[in-house]
């Protein structure tokens, strides 16, 4: 019984920390992309104004039972994505859920989140929302290929399918998977830019096309609850990179500067770069990303 | 074992009365009709026992019936669904024409499919096999749409199976001099390497049709979406799965002794693999429900047969398990276009909207059944796909693994597609009179909805199952048991444990539930989705703004080369050629008196002069 | 080029009777004033069988001294390269002129703006009431009898005091000569 | 605890706060005004130091910025955007068009003055205003949310029937849906 | 004894003979005298049939002559299985067509029913008798009323159709005749076990010559392509009810005749794949002309040609598992396609053109007789739990066994053609709209007891398919055992 209070409240701290480090990431990166437009840009902590202002903003409406229910959906994949990825190894605060983090079944519960949320934006009836998450759908199946690639390559050669197995064995060698398995980190990154969807993949928001997109009839609380799930999400997914191939980390302030230096190769690719339309994107994903999938492969049956 | 007899007798009795009771009364009818599916039924898994079988013979040959614990598995599968189905049927078939003709349909198709599975010999297996080809080929052609291309299109694709299964049969037959299945396979080891080649194949492609297989899919989509969804529902879940039912026979009691057999496996789970992608790219093209889940069908079709193709315990346990969702899911996924289409009258997505207020069970049918077909955790599609993935990783199927998992994650879009557009979007005034199904449709989807919810954390239910009839086949393999009651493993010793990742999706799912939802529920207050932002512009009453034409365009876009290649093109050239050919072949037969002397003439000649080649 | 606008004068003119030719404006426009009964007949025969087969413009000139609107159809043909003017005049009490949206589709547009701007009616036209102004109550705002300084006094009232903003200008032009600012300075160059 | 008065204050202080910093504007441009907003957003004046953003939608927006003459017609959209929008919103009047018409006074179909009609908490005058003028009517209206005098929507909602009154006299065929926040 | 193999051509011949002079006396005598004689047979053969199975063949001799100088009849199980079928679908047919009269009027009811008999004498005369002259005689018999009964409706298409069948008729008439004199002029004997007996002294180039001409001309009976093109015309101008009888009667007994020669009076061993090619060569260039067509009667005509070619491959295996299945499927087909024409006969009854396209929508005006339709078409397709299915497994199952898996295949494959057409038929008949200018006629209650007696039938052997399958095995041993057949007769004496 201990045992599970203590695992609660584990992640609890854990699901403050990355909420933090996320909007935190996130206000950073309003002010890089300004630095790089040449502007002075909002303070680091915007994003924190953001969301209390969106919390305390009045909220009236809704349009029905899914759409009350697509943030809490986006909520809960960005938690047990997090609860399932090892945040610190062995560190008794961040623990991992009782089981090994399964890298196929994290792929899915990732996707749980943004259906939900799919079916919210669905229900408020808003034609931006739908062809926003067709968009943002049809990415995914463009980005993933890279990343399935990516991560299988890992799993054979490693012959492992859990993060923690993949972290065991980067303990064991000493070197990390970035290095020693480049070509599916580099997979993986490309496939990253998707994922963040930052510009020139940020298809789904398009805001002066879409007006924002799957979120266009969210407004107030709702809102914030899925900012703060995205950031969550967020830092989710960098922690999960830094695990499969930057070995983990074992402090925090390590974990920080890893998936920061890994959040800023798309922010910084983003704030260059033009929008695609939403088949150039899928067609990129399967282009270079795909091919270096197919070198990490290879790479991963030559030496297993 | 008087239980078969009496079995087949109420079936068929069954079957005849309930078409002859329509004359009389409805209802009786429909009481018939569910005593002659749920009697059976009961006396099925009440009163047969394992091992025990029920030999006669039929015109000098022997037959035997008998079910072991893997035809128990299909079993459940076909009178489970066929029971829940028939329910269905009763609230589907109210007020419809030609009830008779489908009860009697309906009553034969599950007959023949328990039939099949209870065969211990080819030529009972046989003739369920047709019965079931023709009961399901009058379903297809019920509403009499297109039945000249689509009927026959199914008809001669499942002819040429069974044709096939049936050479590969008499072949058998030439060998043993009998008819058992325990006799073929014995003898199996015995024969020349040909036959030992050309003998799976022949049967396989008997079940590959049945299981929509690449390239024999293409009737797949037409039959489906123009049966009625009360027997689609059965159509797709179970009939389908006798094609697997087959194809895991074949594979395990046949192919694995062969040497070359490595061969048939990769072939198949490439194709298996293939049909995934196609079918799912095609599904997502579609803008009627019935033939989106049709092409849905064939995709996930194809990620069972690349499961139980690979053949390693933990790819067959997948590919069953998967087979005995994807009957759970899709059944209640027709069902509910079912329950749409009678009672809104179409099943276009470009045309409904919104229904999600006005049809609240069906919508949560459905996304239950969509959350385990896109295989999304905690439901037991997730399961399913789980064990597929990791029986390709570990047997090495690398480029496989990517191929299925571009299908299933391509897969969300037509999942997405099928939510959205019957019950999400705006809602239309051309709709408001829409009420929820009655309950006989209702509530056999709510119920294989929770199976499908109990599956997802305790999958060792049906896995047990699954492996004791694996087991009865004679399945050999080095890892035993990669299963417990909520646990799944893969042979490396990776593991999921399902129960605390379900109670902590339900943990975190209410505190948000409470936190955000509850809250927010009370501040807030419904409006209608007329109420949107669309710059400033009020919508008309009847004016719909729902995005629902074109919904996929730009996915599609993207994979256009890949979609410009339709098999179904290829089959159609061939067809036409074939009937430039006859048109040759009649005019042989000229209708001219002197032209049949000279035929005469010439053959007489001809013998003549060959006759020392010829005798 | 004079003869060809001599050529197109006089076929017009002996087809129609009661067309007159107009005064001489630049070197490839010719001016045509007919009756309006006549319209339809002539932009036809332009049409069809002068090869006049664009129609540039419509255009409405609200002759309030003389109590009539004139209407002006402006087409051009791609072979002579020559505008052809056709004029009629609407009595401007009662203005009506037949439809001609089946010879030129994109007539219909101008038609729809003339009746909701200038208050002409074209028999035959169909097409919604509304084209720019929704809800519009008042005189056709066009006619030149229509005074839209009190039109908008009496609809958009002001504040009562602020009608000439008087003090607003005086602030204003006070400012002339003021000092630029530091912070403004930085970007005004 | 919510009925304590000094907490309250204290609550209403970083709301207050918070929503003085983050200002998310619509982006609905009704006149030639909507021309000086890229400006002012982009590298030259960077509103956004100021928390000042872009909104796609009236769901997510707090500010409703009014640039030019409004004609009739698209006064009834902008009526329906404010009322989508969300508690606490505010106004900004842009240019002299929305104080008294400006250059379209007598123009018979762009209305002479917008508080008849939205309850405006910051004009901004000038025909155009430039960047520098916009900014600073951000920085009013900043202040006057701070000191809690930015109650433009509650007069709105007070005052209902004066406003509704003053559309619908310019507005006859009233078809909108009801008020709802 | 209840009555001898004599009475099976003499009571119908002189049934044929008496009915204009019955006619005479009472104009209803003229159809009911035929189904009585029939009937009658009917009782006769079965217990003839009863007592051959238990004891042996029965041989009997005519005009006091023993064998081999006069000539003999045997009803033996295999000539008497045959001959029960043919008497049985008489019957049927009769019964089809008891109530011709009224439509057709007095005269041409007589000459139908004169012809029928005549017809059903000759095919039994070819069956039993055991002369290969008389043969030829009983040949002519059979040809001369097919004409007749091929132009019975006598308009110009039915009177083609006619001649088309006169003229290859006589060439096969001839053709016969030339064959009957070379064996005769080596053996100077007609009896078909004497000639049995005594074949292999004959030179090897005549005796495949004779054959190659009695093969050919009775191929032309028995719908061999390519000497089967008057097959089609003359199946579709008959009456449907001749068409049955053609299908299974006549070509029955033609394709009887072709077996006893090969398989019994000549020993070579060639003539069996040589049945096998021109089966197979039938078989596949009449389904494929088949479903081409537009009429039904002539495609019914390609299917049921299309059949006898799938019967000839099977007798040609040559093994007694081909011949069962042979004389299984002449079992099923001589039932179907009798079924398949009279239902389908109504199907089209009072169109124009008899065209396929005429039976859209019939069910709702003819039900019995569409589902008797679409049972036909399911049971000749082979599906099971239908007649077809059995007897065509035994076919694929003999050519499997005698390791023919060309044929095997190739069978198969022509059956998925036939499916085709027939379902097309079907679904014609079921889920299209009726067309405008068809006008239904109901089928009179005796024809609808003859299809639905036809229809039971199939169903029954369908579901149990033991009742038959004893007399097959049974009459197919018979065949197979040649020195049997020859000693039986060659033993009588005076």
């Amino acid at each position: 019984m201990e045992e599970v209070l203590y695992n609660i409240l584990g992640a609890v701290v854990t699901f403050i920390v990355a909420f933090v480090v996320g909007m935190t990431y996130g206000g950073l990166t309003r002010k890089i992309t300004a630095r790089v437009q040449n502007r002075k840009g909002p303070p680091f902590y915007q994003n924190f104004i953001d969301a209390f202002k969106l919390a305390s903003k009045k909220t009236a409406i809704h349009h029905g039972v899914m759409h009350l229910m697509g943030p809490a959906f986006l909520m809960v994949t960005s938690v047990m994505t997090l609860l399932i990825v090892p945040v610190l190894a062995g560190n008794n605060w961040f623990p991992n859920l009782n089981f090994h983090g399964d890298l196929i079944f994290l792929l899915y519960i990732m996707t749980f989140g943004p259906l939900g949320m799919a079916l919210g934006a669905g229900q408020t009836g808003n034609p931006n929302s739908a062809i926003g998450v067709t968009r943002g759908l049809s990415q995914m199946v463009g980005f993933e290929i890279p990343w399935v690639m990516s991560l299988v390559a890992l799993m054979i050669q490693y012959h492992t399918t859990s993060i923690t197995g993949l972290m065991e064995v980067q303990a064991q060698s000493g070197t990390w998977l970035m290095l020693s398995s480049p070509f599916a980190f580099i997979a993986a990154v490309m496939a990253m830019f998707g994922m963040f969807r930052y510009s020139p993949f940020d298809i789904v928001g398009a805001p002066t096309e879409l007006a924002s997109g799957p979120v266009s009839e969210n407004g107030g609380k709702f809102l914030f609850v899925m900012m703060s799930a995205g950031s969550v999400f967020t830092f989710a997914k960098l922690t999960l990179y830094v695990d499969l191939f930057m070995g983990g980390a074992s402090n925090l302030v390590v974990l920080l500067i890893k998936t920061f230096l890994l959040y800023m190769i798309p922010v910084l690719y983003g704030v260059t770069s033009p929008r695609y339309r939403t088949e150039q994107a899928v067609r990129w994903f399967w282009g270079w990303p795909t091919f270096f999938g197919f070198l990490a492969i290879i790479q991963a049956v030559i030496l297993k | 074992m008087e239980t078969y007899s009496i079995i087949f007798a109420i079936f068929l009795g069954g079957a005849v009365l309930t078409y002859f009771a329509g004359k009389l009364n409805s209802i009786l009818q429909d009481i018939l009709f569910l005593g002659s599916v749920l009697v059976p039924t009961y006396l099925f898994f009440s009163g047969v026992s394992f091992g025990s079988a029920m030999p006669f013979s039929l015109e000098g040959i022997s037959l035997l019936w008998g079910i072991d614990h893997y035809s128990w598995l299909f079993a459940l599968i076909v009178l489970g669904l066929g029971s829940l189905a028939a329910v269905y049927a009763i609230g589907y078939m109210k007020g419809k024409e030609r009830k008779g003709y489908f009860y009697f349909n309906f009553i034969l198709s599950v007959m023949s499919m328990l039939g099949i599975v209870v065969s211990q010999d080819l030529i009972s297996f046989f003739i369920f096999w047709e019965i079931m080809t023709w009961s399901s080929y009058l379903m297809v052609i019920y509403n009499g749409k297109d039945i000249q291309r689509v009927g026959i299109k199914y008809f001669v694709f499942s002819a040429i199976g069974a044709y096939a299964m049936l050479m590969g049969i008499v072949i058998v037959h030439s060998i043993t001099h009998t008819f058992f299945i325990e006799d073929m396979i014995q003898a199996y080891g015995h024969m020349s390497l040909q036959l030992q080649i050309w003998i799976p194949i022949l049967f396989l492609i008997a079940f590959a049709v049945k299981a929509a297989m690449m390239p024999l899919h293409v009737w797949a989509p037409g039959a489906y979406s123009n049966a009625p969804m009360a027997y689609t529902s059965l159509f797709s879940g179970a009939l389908s799965k006798m094609g697997v039912y087959g194809m895991v026979l074949i594979l395990v009691t046949l192919v694995s002794r062969l040497p070359q057999g490595i061969w048939f496996r990769e072939v198949l789970a490439w194709l298996g693999g293939i049909t995934a992608a196609v079918g799912t790219l095609w599904a997502i093209k579609q803008d009627d429900a019935k033939k989106l889940l049709a092409y849905s069908s064939v995709a996930q079709l194809g990620y069972i047969i690349t499961g139980v193709a690979i053949g390693t315990e933990l790819g067959m346990l997948a590919g069953l398990f998967l087979a005995v969702m994807h009957a759970l899911f899709k059944g209640t996924l027709f069902m509910a276009v079912g329950a749409i289409e009678k009672q809104t009258g179409t099943t276009n997505f470009t045309e409904i909207t919104g229904l999600i207020r006005k049809m609240p069970w069906t919508f949560l049918a459905s996304l239950m059944s969509i959350i385990a077909l896109a295989g999304i955790p905690p439901l037991g599609g997730f399961v399913g796909k789980w064990m597929l993935y990791e029986s390709l990783i570990t047997s090495d199927h690398y480029l496989l693994v990517i191929l299925i998992f571009f299908a299933s994650t391509a897969g969300f879009l037509y999942c997405y597609k099928f939510l959205f557009g019957f019950f999400l979007g705006q809602e239309e005034k051309e709709w408001e009179h829409v009420k929820e199904a009655p309950a006989t449709m209702v509530v056999p989807m709510i119920l294989m909805s929770v199976f499908m919810f109990v599956l997802g954390t305790f999958p060792g239910i049906i896995l047990k199952p699954i492996n004791n009839g694996l087991m009865d086949l004679g399945f050999v393999d080095s890892y035993k048991h990669l299963w417990e009651t909520s646990v799944i493993f893969n042979n490396w010793g990776d593991h999921v444990i399902l129960q605390p990742i379900l109670y902590s999706i339900i943990a975190i799912f209410l505190f948000f539930l409470i936190l955000v939802v509850w809250k927010g529920y009370k501040g807030t207050r419904y409006v209608t989705t007329k109420d949107i932002s669309t710059s400033g512009e009020v919508p008309k009453e009847d004016e719909n703004l729902t995005f629902s034409v074109g919904f996929t365009q730009p996915f599609l876009r993207a994979v256009a080369p890949v979609m410009r290649r339709q098999i179904d093109k290829y089959y159609t050239e061939f067809a036409k050629g074939l009937e430039g050919l006859f048109e040759f072949m009649r005019r042989i037969y000229t209708g001219n008196a002197q032209t049949y002397a000279l035929y005469v003439v010439v053959f007489v000649v001809i013998v003549l002069l060959f006759k020392d080649v010829l005798f | 080029m004079k003869e060809l606008k001599e050529n197109i004068i006089q076929r017009l003119k002996t087809n129609f009777a009661d067309a007159v030719a107009g005064s001489e404006f630049s070197y490839n426009r010719v001016d045509v004033h007919v009756k309006k009964e006549t319209i339809p007949s002539i932009l036809f025969y332009l049409k069809e069988e002068m090869g006049y087969v664009h129609l540039s413009h419509i255009s409405c000139v609200d002759w309030l001294e003389e109590g009539e609107f004139e209407l002006v159809f402006i087409v051009w043909s791609p072979v002579d390269k020559v505008k052809v003017f056709v004029k009629t005049r609407l009595d401007r009490e009662n203005p009506v002129l037949e439809n001609i949206d089946m010879i030129w589709r994109q007539a219909n547009t101008y038609e729809r703006e003339f009746r909701e701007m200038f208050g002409i009616q074209f028999t035959g036209l169909v097409a919604p009431d509304e084209f720019i102004l929704e809800d519009w109550q008042g005189p056709p705002p066009f006619r030149r009898d229509f005074d839209t300084a009190e039109y908008a006094k009496k609809t958009f009232w002001n504040r009562p005091g602020r009608e000439d903003a008087q003090d607003v200008r005086e602030t204003i032009s006070g400012r002339d000569g003021e000092e630029i600012p530091d912070f403004a300075k930085k970007y005004s160059r | 605890m919510v009925n304590d008065k000094h907490s309250q204050k204290i609550v209403d202080f970083i709301q207050n706060w918070s929503r003085k910093h983050s200002i998310w504007v619509l982006a609905y441009g009704t006149g030639c005004g909507a021309i000086e907003i890229p400006p002012t957003m982009t590298s030259r004046y960077d509103a956004e130091r100021l928390g000042v953003r872009g909104a796609a939608t009236p769901r997510q927006a707090d500010v409703l910025m009014i640039t030019g003459y409004l004609t009739v017609k698209t006064l009834k959209r902008v009526i329906r955007v404010y009322e989508q929008m969300q508690d606490p919103k505010y106004v900004i009047g842009f240019g002299s068009c929305t104080i008294n018409g400006g250059m379209y006074y007598d123009s018979y179909n762009t209305i002479n003055v917008l508080d008849k009609y939205l309850p405006v908490d910051v004009y901004i005058n000038g025909c155009m205003p430039r960047p520098e003028a916009v900014l600073s009517g951000f920085a009013q209206l900043q202040k006057r949310i701070a000191e809690g005098r930015a109650d433009g929507a509650t007069q709105y909602k007070e005052n209902l029937e004066w406003y509704r009154a003053n559309q619908k006299r310019i507005i006859p065929n009233w078809v909108m849906p009801e008020y709802n926040w | 004894m209840v009555g001898t193999p004599v009475l099976f051509v003499a009571i119908p011949l002189l049934a044929a003979f008496l009915i204009p002079l019955l006619g005479m006396i009472w104009k209803e005598l003229v159809r009911i005298v035929p189904g009585l004689v029939l009937m009658y047979l009917m009782v006769l053969s079965i217990n003839l049939l009863n007592h051959v199975l238990v004891s042996g063949p029965i041989v009997e001799v005519i005009a006091g002559w023993a064998p081999p100088f006069g000539i003999n009849l045997v009803f033996s199980a295999f000539s008497g299985f045959l001959v029960t079928l043919m008497i049985f679908l008489g019957l049927v047919v009769w019964l089809y067509s008891y109530r011709f009269k009224r439509n057709v009027g007095f005269e041409p009811a007589k000459k139908y029913f004169l012809l029928l008999m005549m017809l059903i004498t000759g095919a039994v005369g070819i069956v039993l008798t055991g002369d290969i002259f008389n043969m030829f005689v009983f040949i002519e018999i059979t040809g001369i009323s097919g004409y007749g009964l091929t132009a019975f409706y006598t308009g110009r298409d039915s009177a083609e159709a006619s001649f088309k069948y006169l003229m290859l008729g006589s060439i096969a008439s001839t053709l016969l005749l030339l064959a009957i004199m070379i064996l005769y002029s080596q053996l100077g004997t007609l009896n078909m076990a004497e000639i049995a007996s005594k074949i292999h002294t004959v030179n090897p180039t005549y005796k495949v010559i004779s054959l190659i001409l009695f093969i050919s001309a009775l191929g032309i009976e028995a719908e061999i392509f390519p000497l089967n093109g008057w097959a089609p015309d003359a199946y579709a101008e008959a009456p449907g009810p001749v068409g049955a009888a053609f299908a299974g009667i006549v070509v029955k007994a033609s394709v009887y005749a072709i077996i006893r020669y090969i398989f019994t009076i000549f020993d070579i061993s060639g003539a069996y794949s040589f049945l096998i090619i021109i089966g197979m060569m039938t078989l596949i260039i009449a389904e494929t002309a088949a479903i081409r067509q537009d009429k039904l009667k002539r495609m019914l005509a390609y299917s049921s040609i299309g059949q006898m070619g799938l019967v000839l491959v099977a007798f040609g295996f040559g093994t007694e598992e081909g011949v069962f299945a042979a004389l299984f499927l002449m079992l099923n087909h001589a039932i179907i396609k009798s079924l398949l024409f009279l239902s389908g006969s109504y199907l089209v009854y009072n169109s124009k053109d008899k065209k396929i396209v005429e039976v859209n929508g019939m069910h709702k005006f003819l039900p019995i007789t569409s589902f008797l339709f679409a049972l036909g078409a399911f049971a000749i397709v082979g599906l099971p739990p239908f007649a077809g299915f059995w007897s065509k497994l035994s076919v694929l199952t003999a050519a499997a066994d005698s390791h023919m898996l060309f044929v095997l295949a190739l069978v198969l494959i022509v059956s998925v053609i036939e499916l085709v057409y027939y379902l097309r038929v079907v679904n014609r008949i079921y889920f299209f709209k009726k067309g405008e200018n068809v006008d239904p006629k109901k089928p009179t209650f005796n024809a609808l007891l003859a299809m639905i007696v036809l229809g039971a039938l199939i169903l029954v052997i369908g579901f149990y398919p033991d009742v038959i399958t004893g007399v097959i095995h049974k009459a197919s041993a018979d065949l197979m055992d040649k020195t049997k057949y020859i000693n039986d007769v060659l033993s009588i004496k005076q």
